[in-house]
């Protein structure tokens, strides 16, 4: 079996990736398997045996102890994945790379007359992206599921008290980890698959987890409610996945994501450009989706309904960073006037969602915002050319955003389910652990020198100033970033002093107390990851991480060259002032509390509700889609109402009655029985009265012909 | 005819030759209703054993002209439930079928009044057309016996009409032709080349068809219209002075004209029977003379046998007429029209002829037998009793002679 | 009478078959109708016979046509007859108006 | 010329007398001299052997039927049946369209025939033959015909017992 691994070491990345699939399998025949067995537990002894073996009444924690050691026996492979590929890439000839990690099957042959057959396959394809990122998601997803054993403890209980929907019910310990494992799964067959089909399965089951997970307190209305929408939101942008797949489908008449690049790269594509900028943009809007980008973002910040591990999970690291890793892969396919709208789009994003972070007051949103700028910088990043900065900063941005979402975990359950930043305070006393790493993760993203978010932040604002410089019209691609970069070091360490610094406000803040080891342990490991993650030598050199020149060797053939580095160095200077400006500014409001918040707020009034509205996107939406839509159906559906009877029809059912479609219906009908009738008259029995018919039509017959005989 | 006149401008000229002949075929038909009375009460007289009318003219000749003198001055009623129109209307119609008959009945050889090839057919068809006087005086008449004896009639005649319509067909299929002039052309010469004695079905289809005709005549042993006593005369009861002579005119001359018809089909015409040539031909305008009287003679003859029959036989019942002519009178004549088609065609003339020799000459013997008989036989003397079941019963002459 | 053509006795077929069809439609009594009916066939020999007599082509034709009608019509006249009758004895009217049991 | 508008006069006044009559009987008689006249138009035409069988078939057989049906039904009430007034002027108008528009038909149809042609129509013999040689099916039809009809007749019209009362009561 090992020989077997050894022999290809691709197949290891297949191991991995089912493992999760093969946990969530075991997990759900179990669940099955009890619910059937549940009537019989008396009446029948194995019935009875089976029941209590997979856990009777309450719900089993062996089954999470299983998902967790798949995970990480899948992490393990995918590192050792991960040393073995960097060896032997020094080794290796191109070609014996491609035998040992490209590989994939045909399963479906669609034969369209006359043209070639067209073919879907499943295969996988790792190269050094592939590689990095599938080692990034396992081991974020293993401390994952390690925090969220201890965060879902209060689910194993067999009747468990929901305070936010006020009913009780039983433990769904099991069912959290049997969606994220699937999660898992969808995740990682997405990075290592080599063809787009394959990729748009595991985007649809990623979306559909998602939806799971969000909703996973589904009797809490809000929760149903923002897992609608986020998958809602999802469908729209994979519509125009779909669309960019199918053009890509039609024209190239493959999926496979390296052939489509060698025809592009070879002299005149089979695809004009017109048709390959749709494409590029259809694409595009999948990750919109996918990555919560500008116009369809409104349903991450919703999503936080879910348990925390899971927006830590979905929401920060991986399912996010899908749309990133997607344009990532197929960036030859971007023209540059796609790159243009990526750019804009990442740039709006960005400053809009950093502007509605600064004024939030649930800590999971304040975080949402910032992953929706974190994401903005990538896309912008990528917009300008930056390949390796964007992507680095993905990689960079899911450990320490895990990081702080966890310990966002850990501070809401030590208060007992208080999201509310304002009721929260000195908590650093109670809670050592969850504080310091916190600010661990705050520092890293907001770029301190030497963490691993000042390497790929500084990288995407070089490349953002090189390309700005390069050319003018596109200069506010660098300052929208750089302002941003400051705006997020201001929210972060607002959220921070507001959370752990100064006395407690609100009385769950008092008995706060630090969570249990099974927690603080992965928020440990994150944080040392965030700090030494994108370390390079030499150390205070911004552009020498090793895991951005791993990246390089990855860069797709037409991407070389796009990177615009900044050469005067300038932008890391003034990332780094804007960044201390932003940290001086929240110790002087929340810290030391010299400058009142409230002074400022009462001052900027409009503005500030403006922000704290979300920039009445959601109200605009509603406005313009939803309602329309509901008001169609509705429409519709009372077209096709069923008619009132007339006796009981007011004027209203009296005019939907004749519009309605039954209406339409019963008056055919009606109108078909009223002819009869008339025409039953005719036939009167009267044998004259057929006489007299008889002869007038046959004056007629004998009128048309004289006329036509005499006349001709 | 028509060159007769033919002075007169085109369309004139045939009308008046049609008005000529059609004037003589009515006097003729007039002479002969009027002698035809006048023989009947004789007949009748004679077969009852009385001396019939004598005491108008020589021998009761103009006992006729007294008759149709009172008729004519009697007052005719109708009734008044009746239709008058059809009332006034039924004897006429009764009347001009009857008289259309002698249209195309030849008397001569040329003298005829139409020479239609159809003529045969045309006699049977106009004849049938006599029905519907019957019917519409019965009904006229108003009461609903009138209406059964009407309607009596009418059946009786319609059904009568087939078998007489497939007796009238064999001679046809004999001569080969409908054309009554040539027919009678056919039997020129000794008597026995008429029809009658060409073959045996011939031979028996003349004594059918003569008993046929009578029945469609409604007269003799078939006039059931007369005979039962609550129809009292059936039809013509109401009718009375001028339009029931009418009636009776027509019966007349659809009884000559069926006589003609048989003299024509079976007895050979105008042949007298006794000159192998043909009359008209040789002796010129004496030889049609000839042929009309021998005709007239042949017709006469024929009408007396009829009047001889009424006279002598019992009335049969509306039952019994129509089962003979149903049951026995229609099988009869279809045998005897598949025998003459037969005959016709397998028979060798040969045998044909021997037939007529033979047949003839019985049937001359037998006629001699039958006159020399008649003759000679004894009168029964006035003394004698009346014979069979009146023996013994006392009778004037007897009583005159005891007394 | 030769220079007489074919139209008037074409007009006079006419003549009789509208007078035939009038007859159908207006007598109420059944019988009335079954003459009409004859009427109407009748209005037809004449123009077969006519055009017989007029066109050599259909001389013989025309009449074999109008005695084979005048045999059917006899025979139709039998059969509605005979239904007229049963229909008088089971409803005891022969008026056609109320002979409408077969109405839709 | 004078013969024949005697005819076709007489034969369409007795038509119109047929319909127009009020008592049925009166009809009846109306249509016995129709058909007699229209024999006769045969008889001019010189189809004499259909003339014949006209008098013979038609005036002898179908109008002695007719006129049984009318003896048999027409009892008192129904001699006489009104028809409306409105159905009349209906049927008239229709008659007379109908009537104008053959005419005119037969006017266009008779141009080119006014002559009668030479030779004489076909006698009795050549109908004999022309039936049972080139008509055969038909005549043989025609006679099959008849017996059904016969049957059927005799069948429908045979001495019924009583009719049930409540038959005879609706």
């Amino acid at each position: 079996m090992v020989s077997w691994l050894l022999a290809t070491p691709g197949r290891l990345y297949v191991v991995a990736t089912l493992l999760p699939l093969a946990a969530c399998a075991l997990l759900l025949v179990g669940g099955c398997l009890r619910g059937v067995c549940r009537p019989y537990r008396e009446s029948h002894p194995i019935a009875r045996f089976l029941y209590f073996f997979l856990g009777g009444h309450r719900p089993l924690r062996s089954g999470a102890y299983l998902a967790t050691g798949a995970m990480a026996l899948s992490a393990a492979l995918a590192i050792f994945g991960l040393v073995r590929y960097l060896d032997e890439y020094q080794t290796l000839s191109p070609l014996e790379m491609h035998q040992h990690w490209v590989e994939s099957t045909t399963w479906a042959k669609v034969e369209t007359s006359g043209a070639t057959a067209m073919t879907l396959e499943i295969g996988y394809r790792v190269d050094h992206l592939t590689a990095l990122m599938f080692a990034m998601v396992a081991f974020v997803s293993t401390m994952i599921f390690v925090f969220s054993i201890g965060y879902m403890a209060d689910e194993t209980e067999e009747l468990h008290e929901d305070h936010e929907a006020h009913i009780t019910r039983p433990g769904r310990f099991g069912r959290f980890f049997l969606y994220l494992s699937l999660f898992c799964f969808s995740m990682l067959n997405l990075v290592i698959a080599d063809n787009l089909f394959q990729v748009f399965i595991s985007w649809e089951l990623v979306g559909v987890c998602s939806f799971f997970l969000i909703g996973f307190y589904h009797e809490r209305p809000s929760a149903a409610f923002a897992a609608n929408k986020a998958f809602i939101v999802n469908r729209v942008g994979d519509a125009g996945f779909l669309i960019g797949l199918a053009i890509i489908w039609s024209q190239f008449g493959t999926f496979n994501i390296e052939r489509i690049i060698s025809d592009l790269a070879g002299g005149d594509p089979p695809i004009s450009h017109g048709l390959l900028v749709a494409a590029g943009i259809g694409l595009f809007l999948g990750c919109v989706g996918k990555s919560a980008q500008f116009p369809l973002h409104t349903w991450l910040p919703d999503a936080m309904e879910g348990p925390t591990p899971v927006s830590a999970l979905i929401h920060a690291a991986t399912m996010v960073a899908a749309g990133v890793y997607l344009v990532g892969r197929c960036f030859p396919i971007f023209t540059p006037e796609v790159r243009l709208i990526i750019a804009y789009t990442g740039g709006i994003t960005l400053f809009l969602a950093a502007t509605i972070a600064l004024v939030q007051t649930d800590i999971k949103r304040v975080l949402a915002y910032s992953t929706v700028s974190q994401l903005g910088f990538m896309m912008l990043a990528l917009g300008v050319g930056g390949w390796v900065a964007g992507l680095l900063h993905l990689l960079t941005h899911a450990f320490f955003k895990a990081l702080l979402f966890l310990g966002s975990g850990s501070v809401i359950l030590g208060c007992h389910h208080e999201q509310d930043l304002m009721n929260m305070g000195g908590l650093r006393r109670r809670m050592p652990v969850t504080a310091y790493t916190m600010l661990i993760g705050v520092l890293a993203i907001s770029g301190t020198p030497f963490l691993s978010g000042w390497y790929s932040k500084d990288m995407i604002l070089s490349n953002a100033m090189g390309f700005g410089l390069q050319n003018r019209e596109h200069m506010v691609l660098f300052i929208l970033p750089l302002l941003t970069a400051g705006m997020t070091a201001f929210y972060m360490f607002r959220l921070w002093f507001l959370a752990f610094a100064g006395e407690p406000r609100g009385l769950e803040a008092e008995h706060a107390h630090e969570s249990p080891g099974v927690m603080t342990v992965p928020l440990i490991v994150l944080a040392v990851f965030s700090v030494c993650v994108a370390w390079g030598w030499p150390l205070w050199d911004p552009h020498a991480s090793y895991l951005g020149h791993l990246l390089e060797k990855a860069l797709p053939g037409p991407a070389h060259g796009l990177a615009i580095d900044d050469s005067t160095h300038s932008s890391g200077w003034l990332a780094l002032v804007v960044a201390a400006s932003g940290f001086g500014l929240a110790l002087l409001m929340y810290g030391t509390r010299t400058i009142d918040p409230t002074v400022w707020k009462a001052r900027a009034g409009a503005l500030y509700t403006f922000l704290r509205e979300k920039w009445h996107f959601d109200e605009l939406y509603d406005a313009v889609f939803v309602r329309p839509a509901v008001a169609l159906g509705y429409g519709t559906a009372r077209f096709d109402k069923r008619a009132v009877p007339p006796e009981q029809a007011d004027a209203a059912d009296r005019a939907v009655n004749v519009s309605s479609l039954d209406g339409v219906l019963n008056a055919l009908g009606l109108g078909t029985m009223f002819f009869g009738a008339r025409l039953r008259g005719a036939q009167s029995g009267l044998i004259r009265r057929y006489v007299t018919v008889l002869m007038a039509a046959a004056v007629a017959l004998v009128a048309v012909l004289v006329v036509v005989y005499v006349g001709s | 005819m028509k060159e007769l006149f033919s002075f007169l401008p085109s369309p004139f000229d045939l009308l008046a030759a049609c008005l000529v002949i059609g004037i003589i075929l009515i006097s003729f038909i007039a002479v002969s209703g009027l002698f035809f009375t006048w023989l009947e009460r004789k007949v009748s007289g004679r077969i009852q054993d009385r001396l019939g009318p004598t005491r108008v003219g020589k021998y009761g000749l103009l006992q006729s002209v007294a008759d149709a003198i009172k008729l004519i001055t009697k007052e005719d009623t109708s009734p008044d439930v009746a239709d008058k129109f059809l009332f006034k209307l039924a004897p006429y119609l009764a009347l001009c079928a009857s008289f259309v008959a002698f249209v195309s009945l030849p008397f001569g050889n040329g003298i005829v009044g139409h020479n239609l090839n159809v003529a045969a057919f045309f006699i049977l068809a106009v004849l049938s057309s006599e029905v519907f006087g019957v019917i519409l005086a019965g009904y006229a008449s108003g009461s609903k016996w009138s209406l059964f004896g009407g309607i009596r009639e009418a059946a009786q005649v319609v059904s009568y009409e087939v078998p007489r319509s497939m007796c009238v067909l064999i001679p046809v299929i004999v001569a080969g032709t409908l054309n009554l002039n040539t027919i009678g052309v056919q039997q020129t010469g000794f008597f026995w080349q008429w029809n009658l004695f060409h073959d045996p079905f011939t031979f028996v289809a003349f004594f059918i068809f003569f008993i046929v005709a009578t029945a469609s005549c409604k007269r003799a042993p078939f006039d059931l219209a007369e005979a039962e006593s609550e129809l009292v005369a059936g039809f013509h009861t109401e009718y009375s002075g001028i339009r029931w002579s009418i009636f009776f005119m027509a019966e007349y001359a659809s009884m000559f004209a069926v006589s003609g018809a048989a003299a024509i089909l079976f007895l050979g015409g105008w042949h007298s029977g006794l000159l192998p040539f043909e009359p008209s031909l040789e002796l010129g305008w004496f030889g049609h003379v000839l042929n009309v009287v021998v005709f007239v003679l042949k017709g006469w003859l024929l009408v007396f046998v009829m009047m001889w029959m009424r006279w002598s036989l019992p009335r049969l019942r509306i039952d019994q007429v129509m089962m003979t002519c149903l049951k026995y009178f229609l099988p009869i004549s279809c045998v005897l029209l598949v025998g003459v088609c037969l005959w016709e065609l397998f028979v060798p003339t040969i045998v044909g002829q021997v037939w007529r020799w033979a047949s003839a000459v019985v049937c001359a013997l037998g006629l001699v037998v039958l006159l020399v008989q008649m003759l000679t036989k004894a009168l029964p003397g006035p003394k004698a009793g009346l014979p069979g079941a009146w023996e013994g019963m006392p009778t004037p002459l007897l009583r005159a002679k005891s007394a | 009478m030769t220079e007489l053509g074919l139209t008037p006795y074409l007009c006079l077929g006419a003549f009789l078959f509208a007078c035939g069809l009038l007859c159908i439609a207006t007598k109420r009594n059944a019988v009335g109708i079954l003459m009409g009916v004859e009427l109407v066939l009748n209005a037809a020999n004449v123009n077969f016979v006519a055009c017989a007599r007029f066109v050599p082509s259909f001389a013989l034709e025309g009449q074999v046509f109008a005695l084979l009608v005048i045999v059917l019509a006899a025979g139709e006249a039998a059969i509605a007859l005979a239904i007229i009758l049963n229909f008088y004895n089971n409803h005891a009217t022969v008026d056609v108006d109320r002979a409408d049991e077969l109405k839709g | 010329m004078i013969l024949f508008t005697a005819i076709a006069s007489a034969t369409g006044l007795s038509a119109l007398a047929v319909v127009l009559s009020r008592n049925i009987v009166r009809s009846a008689v109306w249509l016995l001299f129709t058909l007699v006249g229209v024999s006769l138009l045969y008889f001019l035409l010189g189809a004499e052997f259909v003339g014949a069988t006209q008098l013979i078939v038609y005036v002898g057989g179908t109008m002695v039927l007719v006129v049984f049906g009318v003896m048999l039904t027409a009892q008192q009430q129904f001699l006489k049946i009104r028809t409306r007034p409105q159905e009349w002027i209906v049927g008239i108008v229709l008659a007379g369209a109908l009537f104008t528009l053959l005419a005119t038909v037969s006017l266009r149809l008779g141009e080119g025939r006014t002559t009668a042609p030479t030779e004489s129509m076909p006698g009795t013999g050549q109908l004999g033959v022309g039936f049972l040689t080139t008509y055969l099916l038909p005549f043989e039809i025609i006679s099959v015909h008849l017996l059904v009809v016969l049957i059927g007749a005799a069948y429908l019209a045979r001495a019924k017992r009583r009719p049930r009362e409540g038959v005879a009561s609706d």
